[in-house]
């Protein structure tokens, strides 16, 4: 039996304690163990960005961590993005109102990556919205209505 | 992918010639080689850890040679395969008489196939080189040793 | 694509990280950001027996301004250079070159020290150290040493670095006055590896002439590359169009590119040339001087 | 827009119906599905392009802790039978590779373990020893004599062969003042991959011999026929089920019904429920992709520029095993072989042959992108060599728009269309004489700056006959042949007791917003808001209406499901009519359905609230008219008429609706790097009445990157030796936010007369037309001939090269 290691962290505002194996990805523990399965994998080599989450308030991939390494971490996934059940964050609702998702598989991870560039650059250019999701791929959307979401969401958060 | 290139010994071809052949020097001079055994008549089985830094697998192969021609020219395939992928290669191998030793010149044409062959592209060729410079800095040094 | 096995250390010193390699030795693989180690671990190409995760080790995250120098501790994130005002105003190079490494996700985990000791031939931290002539500091069980860049990238995947030993701090000269720097490279797409960059140091004496230049190469061989030639084609000229040209050409054959799917090895040299003429070129116009 | 008197919800920005649960990530997806017991599966596969399987030994992968048993190939060959395939070659096509592999990537043997990672740990273990084959990945060399054979039962590398030939085509090029020929095109290998890959559970009830098989294959349902005749089961054992949510497929996942039967096979070999979840690499090296394609094209042209005939040598890379639906990328477009002109000769000389590459199928677009590359490229070349203007040249060749309805000489039936309109729009949009002045400025600079025009026709709803084509048409006379037609989808609409609406898709939607744009139909016929309907999105083969067709591909969706829905709400509304008519004592033509309430029209007062009349109609059903079924619910099938199976002559009607495609594209070429860099992008579309021109705009928007990353980033590149150099992201190059240009999207609306709503479908879109508008475009620049993509940089640099060599 492979060795496992204790963890203590916070997930979505909410303190989880479980055991893992070393090589655990924190994607899994997120999707298995926490049952929180929104964050997708897509690619597991980093490339993508489909299972990006927050990790300590920065955007980060979680098919490139163990799980063993978020000890003690803060992390934020899709599903603590909306304030409260049957209630969009602005920049959710920003996406439902540009069409800024089709399939909606790498919706989770768009959203903490706009969500993290939004945070560092509350009113960012269309090419700083480009530069800043060019690391999550989408299949469906050719892009446009991503930027015009995030682009929406600045506004939306600005007039807040 | 063809490698081909001289190497050159400060000893006597058939000094060399036995060192190349000899299986207790290859499974010592062969880069990463952890096991080789003779399973045959100029046939080996060898456990190989290839690659680079962190980037390494265990191929289990056989080697075997032929056509050989003492002290002057072998022939010798090689096949391995693990987890990356595999590898397989034919190489001639030439020792001629230099001024000061022996010159060995080599032609392999090396197929590597799977995972290996599709991340590790850029960097084969050059690991490859690599890896043979090492084999032939090792004999070299066996061969001096042995001196 | 789940990793194998493997033990898993957290030290929370130096000293503690330090005595797990001495014991481990070849066995054992340092993560730091992970973003290069642990797609190889997905993938299966990478199976360390023992991971030594130093990312506990936060005192070597800083950045800071030394009398003539900017020291990085390794396990500084990339994110950190792109914004530090000390990077901006000491190496600026490091600053331009840090939003062209993947996308943010990747520089909010990736560490400087990392892509260093990773030392991908393609990436652009090991080439703008290289012309930046940065010193590596290395530590072992008991004792520490410097390596200068130059002696720092060994082949392929490749450093100066023992099993036993962790980089734990770059340092890099403040450049001169009169000094225009650049980076340039040549993706397919924005984020990716370069299939050629260039990082272009050059020092403007009084006279207008070339003083100091120092031209690395990256994507055209199995490390960083300096174009030691080119620069000598350099040293101690006016800046021209010609010169500039006759510099790329140089370097050019300096480069020892491999083939792969983006660009075969002919490709690559011939956009050495290219780019180093425009890296030279923008550093050139930094200073005020258009070819 | 069209239907005036229902136009409704018809033609709004509705917002999704899918957002909120995809927003807040509590959509369902493959993955996300579980069950009691379960197992998951890793795939061992071949690192040999082409060899001999001498041996595979689990015995030390078996020995693993957590590993509940392993498949290898004996079982399959022993468990199941090869795949029907789409041609009458005796082609042995199992999941795993049987007796030799013929790809890189090709199944080997599964492992099932308590997890993914221990699954991996094993199948690391299994020992297979392989005895390397000559390799031959070219599919025209493949057909020379002696290439590396791979199926010695089939005694050659053609998969299949045919020889179309409509009109009189000797006679046109007897005409011809000009004979124009494209040489050697080569069409790359390339994928949309979506992100989420392809993902399976299989459990076998032993007890009712029952398989049940979750997965996120999006149909066509032939493939359920096909997968259960493999598993030699009854159709009625086999139960498909699709989750709610799917990630993406553009086509791809049509070809994952190979793994349905695989896993099937290891859950009932091993007995418990089995997990296969394909990764990125697996993705990359195995699942399908478009098929790359050698073609030579000659047309026949008057000096004036007036097209009289083509010919066309077609070779398509069918990969290691010619799977179905293959060979349809050759005849998908069999209806629209012409394109969007006139001209009635036509010689198709049609190959799919097997190489030592990874299978190929449907990928938005299908067979379209390969067509209208070779054929673009035709009119390009022929407009430099006759000296005309390459718009000028497609405006004399457009079918005219008062020839629609327009039957084609190979027997598609184009519906409607202005093209002529359509390509003015597009060359007005681009401002095309600035763009060329703009030409004339950058060459004279010395700047590589080109303009790309292509049209196309824009095919919907396969009919189901075409890939018959492929089929010798003394085969098809036969009396035991079984003829195949049509394109049906149904559509069931039902109103509970309170009143309350359902309306079951059966298409498995994949990012379509299907869910939406039926709600907005099934509201504009019931009077309702689209949020008043919900949408059962899921599939269940046990309690779905289904049948062959059934699915989403092909673009179906706004053309036949969209019908049938509208028909199936009418129903209920003359339902309700009737009821609600009867209890009032008014004729039920008088009635409004509105608002939720149905009323006397000019009498809204006079009337009943849906809820009351759903209420009759189930609590009540003595006081329906009198034999009227009690309930409140509909089911319609809808199919075209036009779809028949292919005529002796080869003729077919391949798709039953046809949309047109103008575009006109401007790039800058780096002269030093041979970096393509688009300035400009204008599209028209014409595919008839607009359902939610929010949701069309999001699919030509992505329609156009994956035409346009296969144009310039994206390809599935193979060594020589066979070996696969895409396993990753880091080389396949899928275009980000950063490489995505912006459009100018625009439409025409010219409504089908076939369809109940007047739409077409367009998800398909610019993936047809992007590869050959960057081709074009990046050719004017050089003044070189582009036959092949991607237009990497390296590539694009050696033209340069030539170029300036050559000037």
């Amino acid at each position: 039996m492979a060795k496992r290691f204790e963890v203590s962290l916070t997930v979505n505002g909410r303190p989880v304690q479980a055991e893992v194996e070393a090589r655990k990805l924190l994607a899994d523990f997120i999707r298995e163990d926490l049952g929180l399965t929104g964050t997708h994998l897509a690619c597991e080599h980093g490339v993508c960005g489909a299972c990006t989450i927050l990790l300590d308030g920065e955007a980060v991939r979680s098919c490139l961590l163990f799980a063993v390494q978020a000890d003690g971490a803060e992390l934020m996934t899709v599903e603590g993005l909306t304030p409260e059940p049957g209630t969009l964050h602005p920049l959710q609702q920003a996406f439902r109102e540009h069409h800024g998702l089709q399939c909606g598989f790498c919706t989770p991870g768009v959203l903490m990556t706009a969500y993290a560039l939004l945070r560092q650059n509350p009113n960012p250019t269309e090419e700083e919205i480009r530069a800043g999701i060019a690391g999550s791929l989408c299949r469906c959307t050719g892009y446009e209505s991503i930027i015009r979401s995030v682009r929406g969401a600045a506004d939306a958060l600005g007039r807040r | 992918m063809t490698l081909d290139g001289t190497y050159e010994f400060p000893a006597p071809r058939a000094k060399v010639w036995a060192a190349l052949l000899d299986p207790a020097v290859l499974g010592r001079t062969l880069p990463g080689c952890d096991k080789l055994e003779a399973i045959g008549p100029g046939e080996y089985r060898a456990i190989v850890k290839v690659g680079v830094a962190a980037v390494k697998g265990t191929f289990e192969g056989k080697v075997k040679l032929a056509d050989l021609e003492p002290p002057t020219r072998y022939r010798m395939s090689l096949e391995g395969s693990g987890g990356p992928g595999f590898v397989r290669g034919e190489a001639s191998l030439e020792l001629a008489d230099v001024p000061g030793g022996t010159r060995v010149s080599y032609r392999a044409d090396v197929q590597v196939g799977g995972l290996i062959a599709g991340v590790g592209q850029r960097m084969l060729g050059g690991v490859a080189r690599m890896m043979l410079e090492q084999f032939f800095t090792r004999i070299a040094t066996e061969i001096g040793a042995a001196a | 694509m789940k990793p194998a096995p493997f033990e898993y250390v957290r030290p929370r010193s130096l000293a503690e990280a330090l005595e797990v390699l001495r014991q481990h030795g070849d066995e054992a693989k340092c993560l730091a950001g992970g973003q290069s180690l642990v797609p190889l671990m997905n993938l299966r190409l990478s199976k360390p027996g023992v991971v030594v995760d130093l990312n506990a080790l936060k005192d070597l995250a800083y950045v800071r301004a030394e009398d003539g120098s900017v020291s990085i501790g390794a396990l500084t994130r990339q994110r950190v250079l792109e914004t530090s005002p000390v990077i901006r105003q000491r190496a600026p190079l490091l600053a331009e070159v840090t939003p062209l490494i993947g996308h943010p996700p990747i520089r909010a985990r990736g560490t400087f020290g990392g892509s260093l000791a990773h030392a991908d031939p393609a990436a652009e931290y090991p080439a703008v150290v290289l012309a930046l002539e940065g010193r590596m500091r290395a530590a072992r069980a008991g004792s520490e040493r410097e390596v200068p860049a130059e002696e720092f990238f060994v082949t392929y995947l490749t450093t100066a670095l023992e099993p036993v030993e962790i980089l734990t701090e770059v340092t890099v000269p403040v450049l001169p006055p009169h000094t225009g720097t650049a980076f340039v490279e040549l993706t397919r797409r924005h984020g990716d590896f370069a299939i050629v960059g260039v990082a272009a140091v050059v020092t403007l004496d009084e006279a207008g002439a070339i003083s100091r230049i120092r031209l690395a190469l990256c994507g055209v061989g199995p490390t960083p590359l300096r174009a030691r030639r080119a620069e000598a084609v350099l040293q101690g000229q006016r800046p021209s169009q010609a010169l500039v040209a006759e510099a790329g050409r140089v370097a050019m054959d300096e480069a020892d590119p491999a083939d792969d799917l983006h660009g075969s090895a002919e490709y690559r040299r011939e956009m050495t040339a290219v780019f180093a003429r425009r890296t030279l070129g923008r550093a050139l116009e930094r200073l005020g001087v258009r070819l | 827009m069209a239907t005036p008197q229902h136009s409704g919800w018809i033609g709004k920005r509705v917002k999704r119906l899918e957002d909120p649960r995809l927003l807040t990530g509590r959509g369902t997806f493959m993955d996300d599905v579980t069950l009691p017991n379960l197992h998951h599966a890793a795939i061992l596969r071949s690192p040999h392009a082409h060899a001999r399987i001498a041996r595979v030994d689990a015995s030390e992968a078996l020995r693993l802790p957590g590993i509940r048993g392993v498949l290898l190939p004996d079982d399959v060959a022993r468990m199941s039978r090869p795949f029907g395939v789409g041609t009458t070659v005796p082609v042995k096509y199992y999941p795993t590779a049987v007796g030799k592999v013929r790809f890189v990537g090709e199944p080997v043997a599964v492992v099932v373990a308590k997890s993914r990672y221990l699954a991996e740990d094993a199948a690391e273990l299994i020992r297979v020893e392989y005895e390397p084959l000559p390799v031959v990945t070219d599919p025209e060399r493949a057909t020379e004599p002696g290439a590396p054979l791979l199926h010695e039962e089939i005694g050659s590398n053609v998969a299949n062969h045919r020889l179309l030939q409509y009109g009189d085509i000797e006679r046109a090029f007897r005409e011809a003042d000009r004979i124009v020929r494209t040489g050697r095109l080569v069409f790359p290998k390339y994928s949309s991959t979506p992100m989420e890959g392809y993902g399976v559970i299989a459990s076998f009830d032993a007890a009712s011999a029952l398989l049940t098989v979750w997965s996120n294959f999006h149909g066509p349902f032939v493939m359920h026929p096909l997968v259960a005749r493999s598993l030699k089961l009854p159709e009625n054992k086999l139960r498909f089920i699709c989750p709610t949510d799917n990630g993406g497929s553009f086509g791809l996942k049509t070809s994952i019904f190979p793994y349905l039967a695989l896993i099937g096979l290891a859950a009932m070999k091993i007995g418990v429920p089995v997990k296969w979840i394909e990764d990125r690499q697996e993705h990359l090296l195995a699942s399908s992709s478009g098929t790359d394609r050698v073609s030579y094209l000659e047309g026949a042209f008057t000096k004036e520029g007036v097209l009289l005939g083509v010919r066309m040598k077609i070779y398509d890379n069918v990969g290691g095993y010619i799977r179905s639906p293959e060979p349809a990328c050759l005849y998908r477009p069999a209806g629209n072989y012409v394109g969007p002109y006139a001209f009635r000769h036509l010689e198709m000389d049609c190959h799919a042959v097997h190489t030592n590459k990874s299978l190929t199928g449907p990928n938005r677009g299908y067979g379209c992108q390969q067509l209208y590359f070779g054929l673009e490229r035709l009119m390009d070349l022929g407009a430099r060599e006759l000296g005309i203007d390459p718009a000028e040249l497609r405006r004399k060749n457009l079918i005219p728009t008062e020839a629609m309805p327009y039957t084609t000489p190979t027997g598609g039936i184009y519906d409607s269309g202005d093209y002529p309109q359509a390509l003015e729009k597009a060359l007005a949009l681009a401002n095309y004489p600035a763009l060329r002045e703009e030409q004339r400025r950058a060459r004279a600079a010395g700047r590589l700056f080109g303009i790309g025009v292509v049209c196309c026709v824009d095919p919907s709803v396969s009919n189901m006959g075409y890939v018959t084509v492929g089929i010798d048409p003394e085969v098809r006379k036969r009396s035991d042949y079984q003829a195949k037609s049509g394109a049906a989808e149904t559509a069931v609409v039902r109103v509970d007791p309170m009143g309350n609406v359902t309306a079951v898709i059966s298409t498995v939607p994949h990012g379509q917003g299907h869910e939406t744009t039926t709600a907005q139909i099934v509201a504009t016929e019931l009077g309702l808001d689209p949020e008043d309907v919900t949408v059962v999105a899921d599939f269940d083969s046990f309690t779905h209406i289904w049948s062959v067709a059934t699915g989403t591909y092909s673009s179906r969706f706004s053309s036949i499901t969209a019908s049938a829905f509208a028909m199936a709400a009418r129903q209920v509304r003359d339902k309700l009519c009737a009821v609600v008519g009867h209890h009032l004592g008014v004729l039920p033509e008088d009635l409004v359905v509105a608002g939720g309430r149905i009323f006397v029209g000019g009498d809204p007062d006079r009337g009943v609230p849906l809820k009351q009349a759903a209420g009759m109609a189930h609590w009540n059903p003595l006081a329906l008219p009198k034999g009227m079924e009690p309930g409140l619910q509909a089911m319609y099938t809808f199919h075209f008429p036009t779809a028949q199976p292919p005529d002796e002559q080869d003729r077919v009607d391949s798709s039953n609706t046809y949309g047109f495609i103008a575009e006109v594209v401007a790039v800058e070429v780096d002269p030093e790097t041979g970096k393509v860099e688009i300035k400009a992008y204008v599209t028209v579309h014409d595919a008839g009445t607009i359902i939610n021109p929010m949701i069309v705009e999001g699919q030509i928007y992505g329609g156009a990157l994956h035409g346009i990353g296969g144009a310039l980033y994206e390809e599935l590149a193979y060594g020589e030796d066979g070996q696969f150099l895409a396993r990753t992201f880091m080389d396949y190059l899928v275009p980000g936010a950063t490489e995505a240009p912006r459009l100018v999207i625009d439409h025409v609306v010219s409504p089908s007369p076939f369809t109940t709503l007047g739409s077409k479908g367009l998800g398909e879109s610019s993936a047809m037309t992007a590869p050959a508008a960057l081709a074009n475009a990046v050719a004017d620049a050089l003044g070189v001939h582009v036959d092949t993509l991607p237009l990497k940089p390296e590539r694009v640099w050696r033209w340069v090269r030539q170029a300036r060599g050559t000037r």
